[in-house]
């Protein structure tokens, strides 16, 4: 049986740093792939929306957007009734998976490439959409009562004009102004190279995840579990929304990983200004050593065969 | 030897994701400037690699007038010892251009 | 209507840095993106190099070194006089403003290529011989009449064996000495990704160049007039010596960019070190902050429809 | 004549160097080129792995260990009767030979692709298993008698999970279960791009090699003599091996580049451990600044030139 | 300004090939945290330029009491003097929490 | 804790153009080695970032004697403070093997 390698990088940087290996990241390496990644997702989704009128995308992006902010309202009761959690650490691990993880959705992007599966081409617009609406409904549920002390200024700075957002969202209107013609040249960087730099990218995020295995053990078995039942959750509500929306089979599936993947870069950075004293550990244990690696590994292969099943 | 004016230095560690906070503070409370280095690192809160986002601690020192380190430490003390990974001190060091700090 | 996403990414990168996105750049990134370009322009050039007969190229070298001596001097009354700036200010901003920018050269360069217009594909070679002379002679304005005070040794050091130098004419000689055939299978790497790498190091450049606005602020408004008037001026110049060394419009247009471009690698590290008492604010501002931009989204479309027009 | 460009990149980067200009590797890409390099060549040797039955390359494994083994074993006599060098340095020293180096065997092997050379296309194997039994073999000649002094612990963490093994025999392990159509995906990343990011990562090594041209003078005329001839002997015995292992005249004159290249990344840091009295400017100076450049610069086409003749 | 308690800052420089052994040590000797830098440099072995494996340099900090400062100092001076790239010192700084370290 | 031997420490923090010349000069006067690490930073002269080569700020460090630091300090005062964005201290450290030094 032939493995497909992506997952594979991944699996491989994370038995490294198991096994303690010596083998690092370099730090500027992992950013510059985020960022090429970033952009590479967002030009190709500028190119393809530019194709698409204003009245067909409108609804789809109204409805991912209340995925974005139900999911974490799902995920908040589940924390502290089920998993007797406090109310800033809910609150922040709600807003974590009501966001959103871009290499997730780049894995999940590139799988449905290799099996040729046609999707609404200008996806990369849900994730721009998914990135911000959970982290604000997390940061609303931990302030519930007294939303005076938490600084906005700074806050909406980090949460909107953020990394990925600039990123992905810049990349959307660049290819949007460029068009596919003028973009075309760009192509042997951007996209024929995709796949090699998700590789290398995977390989690091296996070396980070595996190296935050002790955030993991302080999570405790109950966000071990929700770190597999919430992806599930969300899935499920992925998909509905999806019908709703009336997405194909490749877009439910984009849009269920989406709902599933949990952020580990956007909503760590704002919970620690807007909500500091919720644990890092616990939504950084569950998120990327739990929910991140299932997806890869697990979540994306079942929510294609989903979507086969219930829309191809 | 030469006899030099003093000031204080002080030092914090903190994790980079509140370094703008600090820095701001920092200038707020009335110093004149800072320098800023990536470290990795390890404490209570466990190991720091510095490999990706959330795990990046910077060292932030700063030359300043001891009533303005006194400010400072206080106010870290104060605003965030408790949510943070934070450690500060501070020294004595003789200086050039006094009027600077 | 469809825009060219080049120029583009510089606009994202510096409205992102204006708007204060935490979006940053890898420091070695940058690095590691200007050695790749450096590295590619003279490559290619040297390859073109070794195709042509050395009387051919010879007189049109000659004329770009003159070119590049003229320009400072051109400059520096117009900042005493006019712009009353102080003898050292007046001649680091002449130098500046007599060598080159590699980057704009590499957009002018990809202009051309996405027109499919000819030129001389040896004009790498221009921009390495303009790097140098500009610098000397700001660094002799600056110092007429008391040369002894000029550390010549590490200047000398800092001028001839500069990163861009050695890379371009190093790119150069590689190129020249492998030919096009043993050059063939590095294409791939060093000419099929240029226009993406590019597109990078724009982005790259336009953080960077927002976040010296402050430089800019203290230049004030006589020399953020000069970054604009200044290119014109120079550019008329490259068309004048293009016209005496012969050259197609493509050619034409390229000496006319390189003219029209201000150093804002070389040039500094040479000039803090020859001239500390110049104020680098100064020359940043108008240099990167003006010129640079100016030259990217104005100036390049500009020289190539004069180009059109004179010669084409 | 034509120049083959990849060593000239080699000699651009040790000319600059050597000539003290400020260009400078950013350490960061010196690590990302070092990992895309060890990912690429091991993929490779992954995918053909797969294609060949276990009996079939299992012998020539065993031959290969053996090579490992017994270069130490030759070079240690040489290096203390004829070098008259103490204990500890001869066998840091010769452990470096035993070891092997993976640039060179990655310039080998885009020289015999560049002459369409047909060769054992599992060949990356071959370096996996020899990077580390000259090692072990340096580390026992220099503790014979008091081998309980040695930190066993952290030096085979060191050795058996030093980053090129991790990388190299990961990307084996990658290569082979995904096998040939799953890795093809994967082509324009890991293979069109090799040449290019191998002829970037040489500039960098000319830099660094000549940077450590002071470790030369330390290591004296012995040891540049020895530097030169030890890559010959080790040639000749690699080439005695292929011939009893049955390899083509590409496969053996791969084996021969590998048994007379010299470790500088794996083995100085095993020997900072295992051996810290041996001095490292030593066993540098002549595997980094003498056989390094001599194998990329005369050894490979020399080897080339006898397989060809006694194989071929 | 405020008297405040003090503790120790050693700081060990030192080639990066022995970063591993060196904070293992440093943790076993009763320190509860240190901060690591990369720099380059030079002395008497030359100059380490870090711009690949085996030039690299580390800057290691530990705030710690005088006890266990004088424990790093000693055991630095007996296990990497003799062999290896190594640079030490200490000296006294005013802390904020000395219960921490 | 031990008594130990001292020395100073002198820190420079400099833009990175005159990084070549100031290390240059600090041996020249008599050290016997330094270290160096890349900050970022802030001060009268504004924000440097580090992202960009005129942007570049260095932190060099100099264990010597006392003599040697009141050499550089003056130093660096006469010869750069003037024009460069540089900021200078220096401060008593114990040490190991003060020979070294
Ligand atoms: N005793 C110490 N000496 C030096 N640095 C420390 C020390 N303790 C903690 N740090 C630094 O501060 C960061 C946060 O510490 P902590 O909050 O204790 O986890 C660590 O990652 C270290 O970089
Ligand atoms: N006097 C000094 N001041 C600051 N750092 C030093 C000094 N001497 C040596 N170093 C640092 O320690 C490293 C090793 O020093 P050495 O063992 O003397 O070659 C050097 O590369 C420097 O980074
Ligand atoms: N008070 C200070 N404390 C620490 N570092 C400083 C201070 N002032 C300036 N610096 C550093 O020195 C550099 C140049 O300072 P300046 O010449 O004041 O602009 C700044 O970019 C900072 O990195
Ligand atoms: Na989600
Ligand atoms: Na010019
Ligand atoms: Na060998």
């Amino acid at each position: 049986m032939a493995f497909d390698p992506v997952p594979l990088f991944f699996v491989l940087g994370f038995l490294a740093r198991l096994a303690r290996s010596d083998l690092k990241i370099p730090g500027q390496l992992y950013e510059a792939l985020s960022i090429y990644l970033l952009l590479a997702i967002g030009l190709k989704g500028g190119v393809e929306l530019a194709k698409e009128p204003f009245f067909e995308v409108a609804p789809k992006a109204g409805v991912t957007i209340l995925l974005g902010v139900l999911i974490p309202l799902v995920a908040f009761p589940i924390l502290t009734r089920l998993g007797r959690l406090p109310r800033p650490d809910a609150a922040s691990i709600a807003g974590h998976y009501g966001s959103v993880s871009a290499v997730t959705f780049a894995v999940a992007l590139d799988f449905l490439r290799a099996k040729n599966v046609p999707f609404e081409a200008y996806a990369p617009l849900f994730l721009v959409l998914l990135e911000i609406p959970g982290i604000i409904v997390g940061i609303l549920l931990a302030r519930m009562g007294n939303l005076q002390t938490v600084r906005w200024g700074p806050l909406a700075h980090e949460v909107l004009l953020g990394k990925s957002i600039v990123l992905l969202a810049g990349g959307l209107v660049v290819g949007w102004l460029a068009g596919p013609e003028k973009i075309a040249p760009l192509e042997p960087f951007y996209f024929v190279g995709f796949k090699g730099a998700l590789s290398l990218f995977l390989l690091e995020m296996g070396l980070v995840a595996a190296g935050q295995i002790d955030a993991l053990k302080r999570a405790g078995v109950f966000l071990t579990v929700f770190g597999v039942v919430m992806p599930l959750i969300s899935a499920t509500l992925g998909f509905i929304a999806a019908a709703i929306a009336g997405l194909s089979a490749g877009g439910a599936m984009l849009l269920a990983t989406l709902a599933a993947s949990a952020s580990y870069i956007a909503a760590p950075a704002a919970m620690r200004i807007a909500v500091p004293e919720a644990n890092p550990a616990l939504s950084i244990g569950a998120s990327l050593v739990v929910t991140f690696p299932f997806n890869i590994l697990v979540g994306i292969p079942l929510y294609y065969f989903v979507s086969q099943q219930i829309i191809g | 030897m030469k006899t030099r004016a003093t000031r204080q230095l002080v030092v914090i560690i903190a994790e980079e994701a509140i370094e703008g906070l600090l820095t701001t503070d920092v200038m707020r409370l009335g110093a004149h400037g800072y320098s800023v280095c990536e470290v990795r690192g390890q404490g209570s809160r466990g190991s720091r690699s510095g490999e990706w986002e959330a795990a990046k601690t910077v060292r932030i020192e700063v030359l300043c007038s001891p009533e303005v380190a006194d400010a400072i430490l206080d106010h870290v003390l104060t605003h965030y010892f408790r949510h943070y990974a934070v450690v500060a001190y501070t020294f004595e060091v003789g200086v050039l251009r006094p009027e600077k700090f």
